[in-house]
């Protein structure tokens, strides 16, 4: 179930350009992501990367250029149409709530699936009742699938940065997105903590068949998990394929190693 | 209370738990938040479907199953569906490394192994070109295993899945699995443990039916075990403890056995399920004190007072109330109140406060460690038993408990002493013999039919209750005559909470030393409260300040052993601290965490000689593996301390 | 430990001592509660009046040993002329003492409409004198309502009549224009309807302007007036609206002389912040007005000489002082009253309510208790909770109150149908059946 | 030291999420409500110790249970919506009014259309009721602001609404049926042929009010709903990304809240007041709310009922003690050391801790479950 | 037609009047500024600030001492009382709360104003005291052009010249001085600002203390309009929404927001109020600041509040 098929394109980014006054965060980029697809976007700091997952998840809206998700392009979309339409994120530094616990910051993530209204929940009986276990049981996979069973009821304001982490990509699978995209989740982790994250990742990819976008500086772990590159400089995509074409071509090295522009 | 009688094997005791228990929760277990449970007519259907389904795999009468993993349902399941096709399930430990593992399969010519998970299943597949009878393997958790070949890996719920729609399909399979239920008779075997001896490899014992669920059906009736008890199915599988305690007696008793959710959730499960009867090794209740110890160390001054004073006065009077012996009025007013601000909170916190009997067993158990849990008012009992007695070989009634002593044989238990001080035993759970090794059972028996245990020991002329010393071959003599009981030392030294292993050597030698490991978790807290530096542990167990604490420890030993006239003259010369934890996984302890000396003395010989030749520090490097199986050297120097020799130093131990 | 320990013991024996003395000495004691406010926005107002009303029971219980020997038992509580906690302040007196509350004085329109209906049910009278629900003068429905020697209506009539007075005649009343500058409260609502009703009757131009809680901003209206150019302003406000509203007035320049203000504005504290600019302000008197009269001999050698004086010397002699004097009287004269048919014991409110529906004070009784030109003759009966509706005008001259005009009482005729209407509609709205009054005794 | 769990565990996911999942938390509810139904009645009704008189009935326990009720409400829009509001004043006043105006019928005259809307007078029940939905439409309107308008700045925002309803109540006659002194008087509280007079009835009506209505809002709080409302709160960007709608939670929580913030008005005017004026629902009784609120603890239910009790019962604590102490002070400087004492243990709580009386307790029961243990 | 005499004299006594209103905002916006509380205790703080003003001037001049010798003594003496005032709150509530949410911080500056409303009338009496500082009397300007003249108070005007005199001072104090710069440091984040090595506690007393001398001048005016009584502390109601429009954070926008809530309060009141009930002042401020918000949500001159992900 691994094989992403070649042909169906989930997300196509169409020459979006993206300025903040005199600052051109984006200029021209074009990419696609495949579905059941591990892709990877990276490049140097400022090069616009989490710019670029912000326009894709409507939170900033480009000043041209469209996006065209599942078929259906719309250059002004607003955050929460994006993410009914199936497209979750994780944030570069963790955006969890801090006033409640790991579990509750999860269940947030099944907003979009609740179908009792107000009145229902506050009778809290019956089929609300009956609908709020059903979402406590898909939580309790996802925890479960995460191995964080003993951190349940923690506030996550408590927890280490890497656990933090965690719950912040379960909350990201509450939704059942078809999209998911991760900002650096493997930012200030220790080598133990990074073999984790590759392992769920992975297993997501597998078991849920989510396509992933994922924006990461550990080029080890970029090549070794993703199926195609995308590499951003300065708001310009300057080489987009394999992980090995990418490593081999001469504008990468330059970016990174630092030839003057 | 269940009685014995027709039902003779443990299939024909589920269907009777169906008939007499049916709706009473069977089995619990902790997934995905919250304690799933099973009744007994639910265990039945889905043991009978599985029996299907894996008769349809092509498991025989006669053929053994290998069980690899932690206390998970499923796992029992399997046991008790090969035991329906009157197969002979294997119970290994799970921590055990490929070679060990290697081992067992291939000695036990299993053709089948239900492994826990990726984990496990990569462990066997590992080794599986040594096992040419190995044909499948089935597995519990799925999880990352989509990538395998599914050509020999089956899931457990696909097979009993199968065996249902199997069992609806063909009205004849239903009947063939009735039929091999009716023909198993109590001779059968039931299970075969691999005891993780502490010399050469592993032997597999075969117990009958019978034998264990005669066994069962006394020990339960003994302590008067019901269906309405609680168990937590905690200690390895394939330990005779857990597989007594939770399995055979769970189905003679009828009572419900509860898994936790995972192997580092087992203090919170055991509060959360708050288990009635309760059976673990000293040196869980060892762990469990000295981090009682040390979380109260961070208490607020006011309550260490309160909690050390009414400590004082459990040790007056706990004793004497759990007993129901006379206490004066004032001594039980202020025990009440104890009762209720310390020990029943203490014990709850632990999760112990639901337990009605608890028993303690397979190692020596140091007697202030006994005292302390019983003066908090639970109900620890003592235990001897082996593996080949299928555990129970003497345990002690409620009235009668004494710190030092293991008990009055238990029901049904003929007990003598050898000349060379060697316990005996002839019970109605003993094994068989030792699978496919007819030399080595006939070692272990004596010519007319007793099991020899190996160890020493002599009954008490107060109190009838024997009193194990030490492993026969381990007793010794100082040169000088007097009697050296390196275990009985070990015990006292290993009760204090900074020591938390210790082997005294002393067998031919003209005075005792011995060789110390530090408890990290006590002496680090010690270290960050007395705001003392340290790298690593071997840099703590090297510290000056930890040799001055230890040495006080040692002295006390010293001071206690001064007491007693059998021993007074073992008492401890010289010691060092290792610069290494002892660790199973480099041979020096067996499965369940106890000292291979042997093994020790030949690794450490460098230490020894210097302890005996006066040096006051020796160079030693050793090999070690670590955690993802690479492995490397440690070299190290190490310090030794002189101690003085307290007391009346007239030794009487000449004979025992 | 031990110093401790003792200091608790000795704080708890002083507790019990207090909680035990408390209720013992006060077996043969008629407890009056007081309800005052000494602090927040309307404590200028509030403070003197309550001295007022403390000394005469002190001077009561210290000149004549009680009423008939039955002495005076008082408890103060702080209610900031707010509604809900003068609710709480009644609930927590209305059952001390002996006998319970002989009456309540909530001196605030707010809280009379709120305890209305309670002092009903409770049997304990409610003297609003001066102020209150301008219908509870009818006693057939508001049986344990007093509203004494006059309410907002009288007022009204009594303004009209000065301002006619000074016009020369109430024909020349007509096309005149009379601004009204209310405290946007029931206080300050209550005159409207019979302003109205004059209005329509002698033809003047009516228009009232509203002043918000607290009071403390009023440019815009004073802005308004300038532009309207009323011929004459009545002032309907309380605590620091009133020098407000004078200093407001000055600084546009209206003449202070046109302004008259109701009984409530007519006191020290509402003129002295402006200084000589309230020079000519005009303000009704409830009866009485400033100054000293025999009854104050008596309090300085009672109470003052003896240290025992709730405000300054100095003070006794102001409006609101004098009137805290005349509730207090009407309440113990009431008191006596019922003590003439009960017996001279504490009496219960409902006993107490009977003595002041059969208040008679003749001059004679006026003159004995000292009281001689405050007062004229009050009479109150069944069907009139009022007794007696006399006002005059005083004008401030910068340093003092002078009495401008003699006596004038307010025209019935107009006022009885009104309150004969509002008070229908409220025994409708509760279901009240109406006293017979011609029957009872 | 009191807690004794071991053994209590969780066999279904609805024993997990219930209010109390601890056995011995759910035995002090039920002898609290077991105090609050029988006991309270019992004692008064026989007038023993407490209820001699009944001002603890009138003026401690009545008010503090409408007080009570508006807190939690406020706490859902103030604590779990982060939406700080000052008009919960007003919102209890649109509640009071417009039951007031059901109970005694309405007539819109609308002259231009030709016509006239009339209501019949509504029963008590049904006009309280209708009046919280009042409040909650108010709510509503004055929540849009929020949109766009954040924090401190929202709170003089909501002021808007306390003091344009203050003005309309007092200057629009038709709101008061044209009483002529503009204060109103309670219709006759008959709850299906029940004429509720006495005060043990008019207690047991609001407990029975405060109780159903402080389950449903626990209920809401803990579900789908509440978790919209504090993500909202603690990071409104992320909760806009994960698919909550900030308009659709925003206002959820405004009319929610303004709806038992106006049942909590009408039972204040109707049963508490008797007869009332626009004074008793002023910018203090906003603000009121708002210390009862942050005293209580943000965010917990428990903690608004706790916040009430130490609002509304210190101030009069403060004077009882004095007087009945006999101690020689004039009612003027008791008044001013209550104001003292009040607003020095106000800042002591949040120095002590700034989350309120409901984190204290939490962190109480923590060590309580953990004792005698420190972790 | 509306007089043009009439709109012109409403208009300035509005501008007047949101002026003096701006000089109790420009307290809120102080302490706002310097240290993220919002202190609702400034009302309380004009109150204490003019009691001690009031009853130090009475007690001089009733030991006779020349009247402009006791008003320089009174001012000394409540200048005193309210530097101490600061050093406690700085030192018993602000310290301790250092880095709490803004809202348990306006929660706490609530508890200050009630024991400073309690301490203030409980020492110096809850009495109305007249002060007469300024002239109170009006002048009739261009009396020829309209009839009556277009009417100005004198106090008015001498408010709107100290309000201009203080806001120059404050803005000068603010971008010059050592400790101005420090103030706005601290504003910004006195976490960064104690790292640089600026002291915090004194900054916050000094916040505090300019903030306590901004009332005492508030206290000289109003009280001269008032009588220093218990009623001054609603004057805190009235300057919020000056302090919304003008924004939390700027000192010019105080004066700006005054004079449009002046204004605009006034002439809604005499044209718009007689034809919807009279005493629409009450809110028009209010609904007139929400409608700034509206388009601006931190208020005209505030700081943009910037989100980033």
């Amino acid at each position: 179930m691994r094989a992403p098929n070649a042909n169906e394109i989930l997300l196509q980014v169409e020459g979006v350009a993206l300025a903040f006054g005199g600052v051109r965060a984006l200029r021209d980029v074009s990419f696609n992501v495949r579905k059941g697809e591990i892709r990877a976007i990276i490049g140097p700091n400022g090069a616009g990367k989490t710019s670029m997952l912000n326009v894709v998840n409507g939170f900033y809206h480009p000043n041209h250029g469209a996006i065209t998700f599942k078929g259906r392009t719309r250059a002004k979309m607003q955050p929460f149409e994006a993410a009914r339409g199936g497209i979750a994120r994780t944030f570069q530094n963790v955006a969890l709530f801090k006033g409640m616990s790991a579990l509750d910051n999860i269940m947030t993530g099944r907003t979009l699936k609740v179908r009792r209204g107000l009145l229902w929940q506050a009778l809290r009986y019956g089929p609300a009742l009956a609908e709020e276990i059903e979402h406590r049981r898909k939580v309790e996979e996802i925890i479960d699938f995460l191995e964080i069973e003993t951190i349940r009821k923690v506030p996550v304001g408590r927890l280490p940065y890497g656990l933090q982490k965690r719950v912040e990509l379960g909350r990201a699978l509450a939704m059942e997105p078809d999209l998911l995209l991760l900002d650096e989740p493997m930012a200030g982790m220790n080598v133990e903590e990074k073999e984790d994250m590759s392992r769920f990742i992975v297993d997501v990819n597998n078991h849920y068949g989510t396509t992933i976008t994922l924006i990461e500086h550990d080029m080890a772990v970029v090549m070794d998990l993703s199926d195609r590159v995308a590499v951003l400089d300065h708001g310009v995509k300057i080489a987009d394929g394999t992980p090995d074409e990418v490593k081999r071509s001469q504008a990468v090295i330059d970016a990174y190693l630092g030839v003057a522009h | 209370m269940a009685g014995g009688g027709s039902y003779d094997t443990f299939p024909k005791l589920l269907l009777r738990n169906t008939a007499q228990f049916g709706t009473r929760p069977a089995l619990r277990h902790k997934d995905l938040g919250i304690w799933q449970s099973w009744t007994w007519a639910e265990v039945a259907e889905i043991i009978r479907s599985y029996a299907a389904g894996l008769h349809r795999l092509g498991l025989r009468p006669g053929e053994t199953i290998a069980v690899v993993g932690s206390n998970r349902p499923k796992l029992y399941w399997t046991m008790m569906a090969a035991q329906t096709l009157r197969a002979i399930p294997v119970p290994v430990y799970s921590d055990a490394v490929a070679d060990e593992l290697a081992f067992v399969l291939a000695h036990a010519e299993a053709t089948l192994v239900a492994a826990q998970d990726q984990e496990q299943v990569d462990k066997v597949l590992s080794v599986s070109d040594r096992l040419p009878q190995l044909n499948k393997i089935v597995y519990d958790e799925p999880r990352g295993l989509d990538g395998y070949d599914h050509s020999r890996l089956i899931a457990i719920g696909d097979i009993i899945e199968d065996g249902r729609t199997a069992l609806a399909a063909e009205p004849t399979l239903g009947e063939q699995i009735d039929e091999s239920i009716r023909a198993g008779n109590g001779s059968d075997i039931a299970v075969i443990l691999y005891t993780s001896g502490t010399t050469g490899a592993p032997k597999g014992v075969m117990l009958s039916a019978r034998n264990c669920i005669d066994a069962a059906i006394d020990t339960t009736r003994f302590d008067r075990l019901t269906d309405k008890d609680v168990v937590l199915a905690y200690l390895p599988l394939a330990w005779a403890g857990d597989h007594y305690v939770s399995y055979v007696q769970g189905l003679v008793a009828g009572y419900c056995m509860a898994c936790p959710e995972s192997s580092d959730t087992i203090e919170q499960d055991r509060h959360e399920i708050g288990p009635t009867f309760y059976l673990a090794p000293p040196r869980i209740f060892e762990a469990m004190l000295t981090r009682l110890m040390v979380r109260m160390e961070d208490a607020a001054p006011i309550k260490r007072r309160l909690f050390s004073y009414f400590l004082d006065v459990a040790q007056r009077y706990g004793e004497q109330v759990l007993t129901g012996r006379p206490v004066p009025l004032s001594g039980r007013l202020i025990y009440a109140l104890g009762r209720w601000l310390v020990y029943e909170p203490l014990k709850n916190v632990l999760g112990l406060s639901q337990v009605r009997v608890a028993y303690t067993g397979g190692e020596a158990i140091g007697p202030d460690l006994f005292a302390f849990y019983r003066s908090i008012g639970l109900n620890l009992k003592q235990l001897y038993g082996q593996t080949e007695a299928f555990l129970y070989v003497t345990c002690q009634p409620d009235g009668e408990i004494y710190p030092d002593t293991v008990g009055p044989p238990a029901p049904n238990v003929d007990i003598r002493i050898a000349e060379t001080g060697e316990v005996q035993f002839r019970s109605p759970g003993m094994f068989l013999g030792y699978f496919k090794d007819q030399g080595k059972t006939a070692d272990a028996m004596t010519s007319d039919g007793y099991v020899r245990t190996g160890d020493a020991g002599f009954f008490d002329e107060k109190t009838r209750h024997l009193k194990i010393i030490d492993r026969a071959k381990d007793v010794g003599r100082l040169a000088d005559g007097t009697m050296f009981a390196p275990k009985y030392l070990e015990n006292k030294l290993k009760f204090y909470p900074n020591i938390k292993e210790a082997i005294t050597f002393g067998d031919s030698r003209e005075f005792v030393c011995a060789m110390l490991n530090i408890d990290p978790v006590a002496v680090a807290n010690w270290a960050e409260r007395n705001n003392v530096a340290y790298g690593s542990y071997q840099e703590l167990a090297g510290h000056p300040l930890v040799y001055d604490m230890v040495a006080k420890d040692v002295a006390a030993v010293n001071r206690s052993l001064a007491g007693e006239t059998v021993l007074a003259g073992a008492q401890i010369r010289r010691f060092l601290i290792l610069h290494k934890e002892l660790d199973a996984d480099d041979g020096e302890l067996t499965r369940t965490q106890k000292v291979r000396r042997r093994f020790i003395a030949e690794r450490y010989a460098s230490l020894v000689t210097a302890l005996y030749n006066g040096a006051h520090d020796a160079d030693i490097s050793t090999e070690v593996t670590f955690e993802d199986g690479r492995k490397g050297t440690i070299a190290a120097r190490v310090k030794i301390r002189d101690m003085q020799i307290v007391g009346p130093a007239k030794s009487l131990g000449r004979a025992a | 430990m031990a110093s401790i320990a003792r200091n608790v013991l000795m704080l708890a024996a002083a507790l019990a001592a207090a909680a035990l003395s408390a209720p013992a000495a006060a077996q043969n004691e008629q407890f009056i509660p007081i309800l005052s406010y000494r602090t927040g926005p309307y404590a200028v107002n509030g403070a003197p009046y309550a001295n007022g009303v403390v000394d005469y029971y002190n001077l009561i219980n210290e000149r004549d040993g009680g009423i008939n020997g039955v002495k005076i038992l008082t408890e103060e509580c702080e209610t900031g002329y707010a509604t809900d906690k003068g609710v709480e302040c009644y609930e927590r007196l209305k059952s001390k003492g002996p006998t319970g509350a002989a009456f309540i004085n909530p001196l605030s329109t707010g809280i009379t409409f709120a305890l209305t209906e309670k002092t009903a049910t409770d049997k304990i009278p409610i003297i609003t004198m001066g102020y209150g629900r301008a219908d509870s003068k009818n006693g057939a429905v508001f049986a344990y309502n007093f509203p004494l020697l006059g309410t907002y209506w009288s007022a009204a009539d009594l303004a009209i009549q000065q301002i006619a007075k000074e016009l020369g005649g109430f024909d020349k009343l007509k096309g005149r224009k009379i601004s009204l500058l209310y405290h946007d409260s029931p206080y300050g609502k209550e005159p409207i309807p019979m302003l109205q009703v004059l209005a329509q009757k002698y033809g003047f131009e009516f228009t009232p302007i509203p002043v918000t809680h607290p009071g403390v901003e009023q440019k815009s209206q004073w802005l308004a007036i300038r532009q309207n150019r009323p011929d004459y302003v009545l002032v309907w406000g309380w605590g620091v609206m009133n020098s407000t509203a004078i200093k407001e007035a000055a600084a546009v320049a209206y003449p202070r002389d046109k302004m008259i203000g109701v009984w409530w504005s007519g006191a020290e504290p509402d003129v002295t912040p402006a200084g000589d600019q309230a020079t000519g302000y005009k303000a009704l008197m409830l009866q009485h007005g400033a100054g000293k009269f025999p009854v104050h001999a008596d309090i300085e050698k009672y109470i003052y000489a003896k240290g025992k004086g709730s405000t300054e010397p100095g003070k006794i002699d102001e409006v609101l002082y004098n009137r805290g004097m005349v509730n207090a009287m009407l309440g113990v004269e009431a008191i006596r009253k019922a003590q003439e048919k009960f017996g001279k014991k504490p009496l219960t409110g409902e006993q107490v309510r009977w003595g002041l529906e059969n208040l008679i004070l003749t001059d004679a009784r006026i003159k004995e208790l000292g009281f001689e030109g405050m007062l004229k003759p009050v009479s109150i009966s069944c069907s009139d909770h009022e007794g007696a509706r006399y006002g005059r005008v005083q004008q401030w001259n910068g340093k003092a109150w002078k009495v401008i005009s003699d006596w004038s009482t307010a025209d019935e005729s107009l006022i009885e149908p009104l309150v004969a209407d509002v008070s229908a509609k409220y025994a409708a709205e509760k279901k009240i059946k109406p006293r017979d009054c011609a029957k009872e005794t | 030291m009191l807690y004794r769990e071991a053994g209590q565990f969780k066999a279904t996911y609805a024993e997990d999420m219930a209010i109390f999942p601890i056995r011995q938390d759910r035995i002090a509810l039920a002898v609290l409500l077991g105090i609050a139904f029988i006991g309270v009645p019992l004692l008064a009704s026989f007038r023993i110790w407490p209820f001699r008189t009944d001002y603890l009935l009138w003026a401690i326990l009545l008010p503090f249970l409408i007080l009570a009720l508006a807190a939690v409400g406020t706490n859902i829009l103030v604590g779990y919506c982060g939406q700080i509001s000052l008009g919960s004043g007003a919102f209890m006043a649109i509640g009071a009014y417009s039951a007031y105006k059901l109970a005694t019928g309405v007539h819109i005259p609308l002259a231009w259309l030709g016509f006239a809307i009339a209501i019949p007078p509504l029963p008590v029940l049904a006009s309280i009721l209708l009046g919280g939905l009042m409040a909650a439409c108010a709510g509503i309107l004055f929540g849009i602001p929020s949109l766009r308008i954040k924090g401190l700045y929202l709170a003089v925002a909501t002021l808007a609404a306390q003091f344009f309803f203050d003005w309309a109540f007092l200057r629009l006659p038709w709101f008061t049926n044209y009483a002529p002194s503009g204060s109103v008087n309670a219709p006759e509280l008959d709850f299906f042929g029940m004429i509720v007079r006495t005060p043990v009835e008019r207690y047991l009506l609001c407990l029975l009010f405060v109780t159903v209505m402080a389950v449903l809002a626990k209920n809401l709080v803990r579900g789908n709903l509440g978790r919209q409302w504090m993500a909202i709160r603690d990071m409104d960007i992320a909760a806009e990304l994960i698919g909550i709608r900030p308009l659709y939670a925003k206002l959820t929580a405004f009319a929610v809240s303004s709806f038992i913030i106006g049942v909590a008005g009408a039972l204040w005017a109707f049963v508490y007041l008797g007869s009332w004026e626009p004074l008793a629902f002023s910018i203090d009784r906003s603000l009121e709310l708002l210390f009862m609120v942050i005293i209580g603890g943000l965010g917990s239910i428990m903690g608004s009922f706790i916040g009430a009790a130490f609002i509304l019962i210190m101030p009069i604590m403060l004077n009882v003690i004095p007087t009945e102490l006999g101690l020689p002070l004039s009612t003027q400087t008791i008044t001013h050391l209550q104001f003292i004492i009040f607003g020095s243990l106000i800042c002591y709580l949040l120095i002590k801790e700034p989350h309120g009386f409901a984190r204290l307790i939490s962190i109480g029961k923590e060590k309580l479950r953990l004792w005698p243990f420190p972790y | 037609m509306i007089a043009l005499g009439q709109f012109l004299e409403v208009l300035i006594g509005g501008l007047m009047s949101g002026v003096l209103y701006s000089l109790v905002a420009l307290g809120f916006v102080l302490i706002f500024k310097a240290s993220g509380v919002f202190n609702y205790a400034q009302g309380a703080m004009v109150l204490l600030a003019g009691l001690a003003l009031v009853r130090a001037l009475d007690l001089l001049v009733a030991n006779g001492l020349p009247l402009w010798v006791a008003v320089v003594l009174a001012i000394g003496f409540a200048a005193v009382i309210m530097a101490a005032t600061a050093w406690l709150i700085e030192r018993f509530v602000i310290g301790p709360l250092v880095n709490q949410d803004g809202l348990t911080l306006f929660m706490s500056t609530i508890g200050v104003t009630f024991v400073i409303e309690g301490a203030a009338e409980m020492i110096f009496g809850s009495d109305v005291y007249p002060l007469r500082l300024f002239p109170t009397d009006a002048w009739f300007l261009f009396e020829g052009l309209f009839p009556g003249g277009i009417l100005v108070n004198k106090l008015d005007v001498w408010g709107a010249l100290i309000a201009g005199v203080l806001v120059a001072g404050l803005a000068v104090f603010f971008q010059r001085t050592k400790t101005g710069r420090a103030l706005r440091a601290v504003a910004d984040d006195h976490l960064a600002a104690h790292s640089v090595g600026i002291p915090i506690s004194w900054i916050w007393f000094v916040v505090w203390l300019v903030a306590g001398l901004v009332a005492l001048v508030a206290a000289t005016v109003w009280g001269t309009k008032l009588g220093v009584q218990f009623s001054i502390t609603f004057l805190a109601l009235k300057a919020l929404p000056v302090l919304i429009i003008g924004g939390l954070t700027s000192i010019p926008g105080a004066i700006v927001g005054g004079l449009i809530v002046g204004a605009g309060e006034k002439l809604a009141e005499v044209y718009l109020g007689p034809s919807i009930g009279g005493g629409i002042e009450y809110w028009f401020a209010y609904v007139l600041a929400l409608a700034v918000l509206m388009l601006r949500p931190q208020g005209l001159f505030g700081e943009r509040i910037i989100e980033r992900v």
